[in-house]
């Protein structure tokens, strides 16, 4: 089972790296920004995957925080980007 | 006050929720309760102006949770197929994409953010703006058949469900 | 060689921030380089901490009994909210700067020289 | 005894050397009162002198740039790089850093 | 069972060099844009990773503080520092 | 029972009372005042008590947070685990110039401060910087000396970009603040690599484990040039004309106090943590040759300065030449009993007997630019003439410290300049020749400063200077007189433990380590 | 010229950083651990706390947390100082 | 101010952000987490306020000097609770094992852990904890209001 | 043996949906058609491969011990906050990008540009 969610975690890996070549390649800001938010989606997924794989239930925490969180430096982008703030 | 009470019952809830498997009242140790109830207390009074800022507590009615969990099945259906059909789409690169503009005719706040973010979710659609005070969404569609569409074609019969639970 | 990976990376990362500082002229940019040689810092600390097999020192509920260094961590830990403080006051004194100079271009800003 | 500094090579006492400065002082004082007492510094004697004319105030002080101007032009080939170096850029400060780094651990390294 | 915890360990290897070779990236491209809204994404970008690495090595309390710190907080300090100066380079 | 504590307690008031002073400004300025001078002159006191301790019984040590505040280490371990304060001859002596210059710092900013906004975060940042500066020179621990660095360094930049309503004072706080975290930063990295080698952070502990392998050298490197260059150190010294400049002027005398908390730092590093184990004559020699580039190239640009505080901060730099010339001919000669006993030892007492001068005569120099600035508002030595006239309190001062600075007797200057060319003749006579110029080259620039501004026609409008400006200046004159008229007796009470303290570091690892 | 130089001393730095990292002990078996196995086999006895970071934030080295708080205290006075009125 | 989707979602967020700050904070002692991540994790909650409701709306809502109250409070009240172990030493964790709060003695070994141990290291959290949310929170309000002062003059 | 072949799968459908939305980020021509593939494909996948987790543990708490079902629970908290928060994400970046003036390409119709939205 272990070994399992370590291969998924090797596939999302290298599925981050073609969101950090949309955020190298992005013709526009917002491009860069999408590219940003698949790879917090697929770390978020990734540390789920990562505190089964170790068995360690307080690991979670991290994921909890990180799911709540990387939305507010998204929402800053997007309010920078509308021309607000 | 009201506000602060019940925005306090859910942050109670929440809590408990996280910290389930500590103690043997039932899931819970004594001083874990007793926390809960200082720091749910604080949170509600912090956090009153936000979460039911209106004053409106229809959503503390359980028969729209129930129709909630409900509705989580079509929405689950649609989701998957949205999924299959953007996968064809990434495969074949075959897009017909634009933005078209729906009514769906909800009033209440929560009702319209369920509504946008279900839309997008799901098949081949993408909120992209909200007039404020219609509340008409402007969607980004993947594969436009109309370009005045019914709300049927967009959303899969979702304000229907949403109207049973949010307003 | 590939066993000290992370501690090359983290030398990488040092090197990634000098270069920055020394030749980019914009005050942002200096400001993201100086993040840059603090994140290297950083990751070097928790690398010195690793070792391999092990779990977090945290007994709550931990599967293995082996445990990595913890004092890493605790300086860590110091280093990152030091590293934040520094960055909200650094910037700060750059949106100053583009106040009264109108530029944020290194080679502009110096009326302080001799 | 107090106030007495030994250097190594020999001592320093700054209380006789006051006391001799208050010596020299009463010696130097004496020598001025022997001196006529008739000239006064007051009228037109006092004022600075320019081709008979009046000076405005602002003139008569020297500027600071003006001190050591000689000084300055004659280590002119020294003053040029150094006050170059002194650019107020960022980058060059930092530069500095590195570059002496450099060479400290070069040194350090091979000690 | 020996083969079975080397197999593991191999796997967490190319995690960490996958990691660690994104991290790279993601710095490169920081220092390297001349638009600054880019470069604070990237830098995001740094940030996140380099929390996930140090879940990987096993200090999940370092990595709330670099989550909560590094990708919501400074983002958004660097964004109001763009937004009170400018966003291109050469200005 | 109170002196079992004085060390966590020097570093723990200012602290508690800086935390508390924005909640105190809320009731009364005046009280914040008269509350924030009485914490400044409490510690003083403290640290007085503290150095009659020292110098009566050794080496104090204070552990944190253990099961009593003498050393207990661990059972079966032979190493301190907790945060160890370790305080010998040299760390008091750095610690009573601090408090010393703090306090007077305070009792100035009351009537120099008085019409500006924001006095009470500027009171706030005053006293967490005196007691970054405690704390760096008191602790035993290398992290936790990098945590005060930082706080000293923040505190410091803050309180330079203080004058919001110029832009220099921006750029400057900006420039100072990437200079001092890079520095920071590289000695947080230093420290890593130490840790990472011998898995300890106690100083005295490092110290008795260093083999001197090829990590140590870089951790030497980085450590010595990230604190050479909070000193000021030629040529890192770009930063310091800016700050000191554009700092208020208290507030440059307490930047000049601690500069030389980071030369502590360089010395302990120097002289405790890599003395014991290598031949330090490449090291000193490092620091000769940055010291020599100090004193040189700080008065040759100090000449030539227009700007008033500009001038004096460069000065500033060439006068830090001295102390690294005076000590770093001590750490050259280290392993070398003979030398050492012969000149070394003397060099080293003048290196650290000047920088208890220059505290003084330096901050009096400020304080009285900071007192022609309050009163005619320029700070440019061409718009400048005449003041001596009105503030004829503030021309006396400035003679005072322009003669001490100079190095002419009477006066504190001379005696340690004194004791550095001779000692430094015996070692290099080059060297001493150098020294001797650099000081006539002061002279010259003062002679040029107290010509332009004091000397000459009545051409601007002048202000008086406030009693408590007059008061704080005149408690350093005393201090410069008292010293250069005294000074066997600071040399053997003060001067000549710290020096003691520094070379024999054995004693500080013995007084962790137990024997060793 | 500058670059060039600029550029050389970087390489050096940057190789005498390699040589660090390549000369640190092997990545994840640390050479000597006894102030750790100390806090390690200890923290839970003598602190009563289950996470070790943390009791050795707290407790065994308190007092570089309470520099770190002052850090940031300073750091939002200096903003704050930065951003006030100038007149009253 | 931005979308209305986006301001109900952060309703709703909000309070989770806060009760999930507080629980970080609370299991300081157990689980990764303590004073800095928890007050952090609040801080970015303001954040998101912020961002979301713009600056006016917030400002009506809290004020900056009672932040700056709050952070005092918390440093006075860390360093209050190392002055109160000066019966001993400087730090001195005088709570721990003593059977009063947060007094009991843990159990050696893996065990999910009691939250009503380890002495003063929950209060220490919880001073830091204020601190950090307060100084951090401050800190993005004030920059927010550093930037709009220049378009007012 | 029977759960572990749920796992298997819900790990499988995960991984793939993941794949297919990273490989849909590079291929997909503007903002919007990317954001399709970003949102949507990364939720499910990642929906999937946390219910595989959750899976496992509600299991183990069945057969192992209870601190398997804390991880099934915190887990399901993250991935709760990644349902809330991911779509209103893609829903703030595509106004963003509408409103700075990036438009969708090849685009049919665009009624927001031609709408009277006045906001």
């Amino acid at each position: 089972m272990m070994e399992t969610f370590f291969i998924v975690a090797v596939f999302l890996l290298i599925f981050m790296i073609f969101g950090v070549i949309r955020i190298i390649l992005g013709p526009t800001t917002p491009d860069r920004v999408v590219g940003l938010d698949t790879i917090n989606t697929l770390v978020i997924a990734a540390m789920i995957i990562l505190g089964a794989a170790y068995n360690e239930v307080i690991y979670i925490d991290v994921a909890i925080v990180y799911a709540l969180l990387s939305f507010v430096g998204t929402l800053y982008i997007a309010k920078y980007l509308e021309g607000g703030l | 006050m009201r506000s602060a009470l019940v925005t306090a019952v859910m942050a109670f809830i929440l809590y408990l929720i996280l910290t389930v498997g500590t103690g043997d009242i039932l899931f819970w140790s004594s001083a874990e309760i007793v926390a809960g109830i200082l720091l749910s207390i604080v949170a509600g009074i912090f956090g009153r102006k936000l979460l039911f800022k209106n004053e409106d507590y229809r959503m503390l009615n359980p028969k729209r949770w129930i129709y909630f969990i409900a509705y989580l099945c079509p929405f689950l259906v649609a989701m998957a197929r949205a999924n299959i059909d953007v996968a064809y789409r990434v495969i074949t690169g075959r897009i017909n994409p634009g933005i078209v503009k729906i009514s769906p005719g909800l009033k209440t706040d929560l009702g319209i953010t369920m509504l946008a973010n279900s839309i997008t979710l799901t098949p081949g659609t993408l909120s992209v703006e909200i007039n404020e005070k219609t509340n008409d969404l402007y969607i980004h569609w993947i594969n436009v058949k109309h370009k005045e569409p019914n709300i049927e074609e967009v959303c899969n019969g979702f304000p229907k469900w949403i109207r049973r639970i949010a307003e | 060689m590939i066993d000290n990976l992370p501690f090359i990376a983290c030398a990488i990362l040092v090197i990634l921030g000098l270069y920055t500082l020394t030749f980019k002229r914009n005050l942002i940019k200096i400001v993201i380089g100086l993040n840059l040689v603090e994140s290297g810092v950083n990751l070097f600390l928790i690398t010195l901490g690793y070792k391999s097999n092990a779990v977090a020192p945290i007994y709550t509920m931990a599967a293995k009994e082996e445990m990595v260094l913890p004092t890493p961590q605790a300086l860590t830990l110091t280093s990152i909210v030091i590293g934040l403080a520094t960055t909200a006051l650094i910037l700060s004194f750059t949106i100053l700067i583009y106040k009264h100079y109108k530029t944020i271009d290194a080679s502009k800003v110096r009326r302080l020289r001799e | 005894m107090i106030g007495t500094l030994e250097t190594g090579y020999g001592v320093w006492s700054a209380l006789y050397w006051l006391l001799g400065l208050v010596v020299l002082f009463i010696i130097v004082y004496f020598i001025y009162s022997l001196g006529g007492k008739t000239v006064k510094a007051s009228g037109d004697k006092g004022k600075p002198f320019l081709s008979g004319n009046e000076m405005e105030k602002e003139k008569i002080h020297v500027k600071a740039s003006n001190i050591y101007w000689g000084f300055t032009e004659a280590l002119k080939s020294y003053y040029t790089p150094l006050k170059g170096g002194h650019t107020g850029n960022i980058n060059d400060y930092v530069s500095w850093f590195v570059v002496v780094l450099a060479i400290v651990l070069i040194l350090a390294g091979g000690l | 069972m020996t083969n079975f915890g080397k197999v593991i360990s191999v796997i967490e290897e190319i995690i960490q060099i996958l990691i660690l070779l994104i991290i790279i990236a993601t710095a490169i491209m920081a220092v390297s844009f001349k638009d600054l809204l880019a470069a604070v994404i990237s830098l995001a970008a740094t940030s996140l990773l380099l929390s996930l690495e140090f879940y990987i090595l096993q200090a999940p309390d370092v990595a709330i503080a670099e989550a909560g710190i590094g990708a919501a907080l400074t983002t958004a300090i660097f964004i109001l520092a763009i937004k009170g100066t400018v966003r291109r380079e050469e200005l | 029972m109170i002196n079992e504590h004085l060390p966590a307690l020097i570093i723990g008031i200012p602290l508690l009372a800086a935390f508390a002073t924005p909640l105190i400004s809320k009731i009364n300025d005046k009280l914040r005042n008269i509350f924030v001078i009485g914490i400044l002159g409490a510690t003083l006191c403290l640290v007085i008590s503290l150095a009659f301790n020292v110098f009566n019984n050794g080496i104090f040590v204070y552990v944190m947070g253990a099961k009593s505040p003498g050393l207990t280490l661990p059972s079966g371990y032979k190493m301190p685990v907790r945060i160890i304060l370790e305080v010998d001859g040299m760390s008091i002596f750095m610690a009573i110039i601090t408090s010393i210059v703090s306090l007077l710092g305070a009792i100035y900013s009351w009537a120099f401060m008085h019409k500006e906004t924001g006095k009470d975060k500027y009171y706030t940042l005053l006293l967490i910087l005196a007691a970054g500066m405690f704390g760096m020179e008191f602790t035993g621990d290398m992290f936790n000396f990098f945590v005060f660095l930082e706080i000293t360094s923040i505190a410091a930049c803050g309180l330079v970009g203080f004058r919001i309503n110029r832009g220099e004072s921006s750029e400057a706080a900006f420039k100072t603040m990437v200079m001092y975290t890079l520095g920071a930063l590289f000695v947080l990295f230093a420290i890593g690599i130490l840790y990472g080698e011998y898995d300890a952070l106690n100083i005295a502990t490092l110290a008795s484990r260093i083999r001197y392998t090829m990590l140590d050298k870089i951790a030497l490197g980085l450590l010595v040039t990230g604190l050479a260059m909070k000193a000021g150190a030629v040529p890192m010294h770009m930063w310091v004309p800016d700050a000191y400049a554009e700092a208020p002027a208290p507030i440059t005398m307490i930047l000049v106090a601690n500069s030389q908390a980071s030369l502590y730092g360089l010395f302990r590093v120097c002289f405790t943590l890599y003395g014991l184990t290598i031949s330090t004559y490449t090291l000193g020699w490092i620091i000769i040759i940055l010291g020599v580039l100090s004193m040189f190239i700080g008065v040759t640009m100090a000449l030539i300065q227009k700007k008033i505080k500009r001038l004096m901060a460069y000065h500033a730099i060439s006068q830090t030449g001295y102390m690294l010339l005076g000590v770093g001919v001590g750490l050259a000669v280290l392993s070398d009993a003979n030398a050492l006993n012969t000149y070394g030892l003397k060099a080293m007492e003048g290196g650290i007997f000047h920088i208890m001068n220059h505290a003084m005569y330096k901050g009096l120099l400020f304080l009285t630019a900071g007192a022609v600035i309050y009163a005619t508002g320029k700070r440019n030595l061409n718009e400048l003439g005449g003041l001596a006239h009105k503030m004829k309190f503030t021309a006396i001062f400035f003679i005072i410290g322009a003669a001490a600075i100079a190095g002419l007797p009477p006066f504190n200057g001379f005696a340690s300049k004194l004791i550095i060319y001779e000692s430094v003749y015996k070692f290099n006579p080059m060297l001493s020749v150098i020294a001797m110029l650099v000081s006539i080259l002061t002279l010259a620039s003062f002679v040029k400063v107290f010509q332009s501004a004091f000397l000459g026609p009545e051409i601007i409008e002048v202000k008086k200077e406030p009693k408590s400006m007059i008061f704080a200046m005149l408690c350093l004159s005393v201090i410069i007189i008292a010293f250069g008229l005294f000074p066997d007796i600071v040399v053997d009470k003060i001067v000549a433990p710290a020096a003691n303290a520094l070379v024999n570091s054995m004693q500080y690892i013995a007084a962790i380590l137990g024997g060793a | 010229m500058r670059k060039y130089v600029l550029l050389a001393a970087l390489l050096i730095v940057s190789g005498f950083m390699l040589l660090s990292a390549v000369d640190m002990h092997p990545f994840g078996s640390p050479d000597r651990e006894d102030m750790d196995k100390y806090f390690i086999n200890n923290a839970q006895e003598e602190v009563s706390a289950n996470n070790v970071v943390t009791s050795i934030v707290f407790d065994y080295r308190g007092f570089d947390t309470l520099g770190e708080a002052t850090v940031l205290f300073t750091a939002v006075v200096g903003v704050s100082l930065i951003f006030r009125r100038l007149i009253k | 101010m931005m979308s209305k989707i986006v301001r109900t979602i952060t309703n709703i967020l909000y309070s989770s952000i806060l009760i999930f700050g507080f629980y970080i904070i609370m299991h300081g002692h157990l689980t990764p987490g303590g004073g800095f991540q928890g007050g952090a994790v609040v801080a970015s909650g303001i954040a998101l306020v912020l961002i979301a409701y713009g600056y006016d709306t917030v400002k009506s809502w809290m004020k900056k000097s009672n932040l700056s109250v709050l952070e005092s409070i918390g440093a006075l009240g860390f360093i209050g609770i190392a002055f109160l172990g000066i019966g001993t030493t400087f730090f001195y964790n005088f709570l721990a094992n003593s059977g009063g709060l947060f007094g009991d003695p843990t159990v050696i070994g893996i065990n999910p852990g009691n939250l009503d141990t380890s002495g003063v290291l929950p209060l220490m959290n919880w001073a830091v904890g204020l601190k950090v949310l307060a100084g951090l929170g401050s800190v993005v309000l004030l920059m927010a209001y550093g930037i709009r002062k220049g378009d007012e003059e | 043996m029977m759960i572990d072949t749920i796992i298997y799968i819900f790990l499988g459908i995960g991984v793939f949906f993941n794949g297919l939305g990273s490989f849909g980020l590079i291929r997909f021509p503007d903002v919007y058609t990317r954001l399709h593939a970003a949102t949507k494909c990364t939720t499910f996948g990642s929906i999937f491969t946390s219910l595989g987790v959750i899976v496992y543990g509600f299991y183990h708490w069945h057969v192992d011990s209870a601190s398997y079902g804390v991880l099934a629970i915190h887990a399901f908290i993250a991935l709760l906050a990644l349902v809330i928060t991911n779509p209103t994400g893609a829903h703030a970046i595509a106004r963003a990008a509408h409103r700075s003036g990036v438009y969708p390409k090849r685009a049919v119709v665009d009624k927001l540009r031609e709408g009277d939205l006045s906001d």
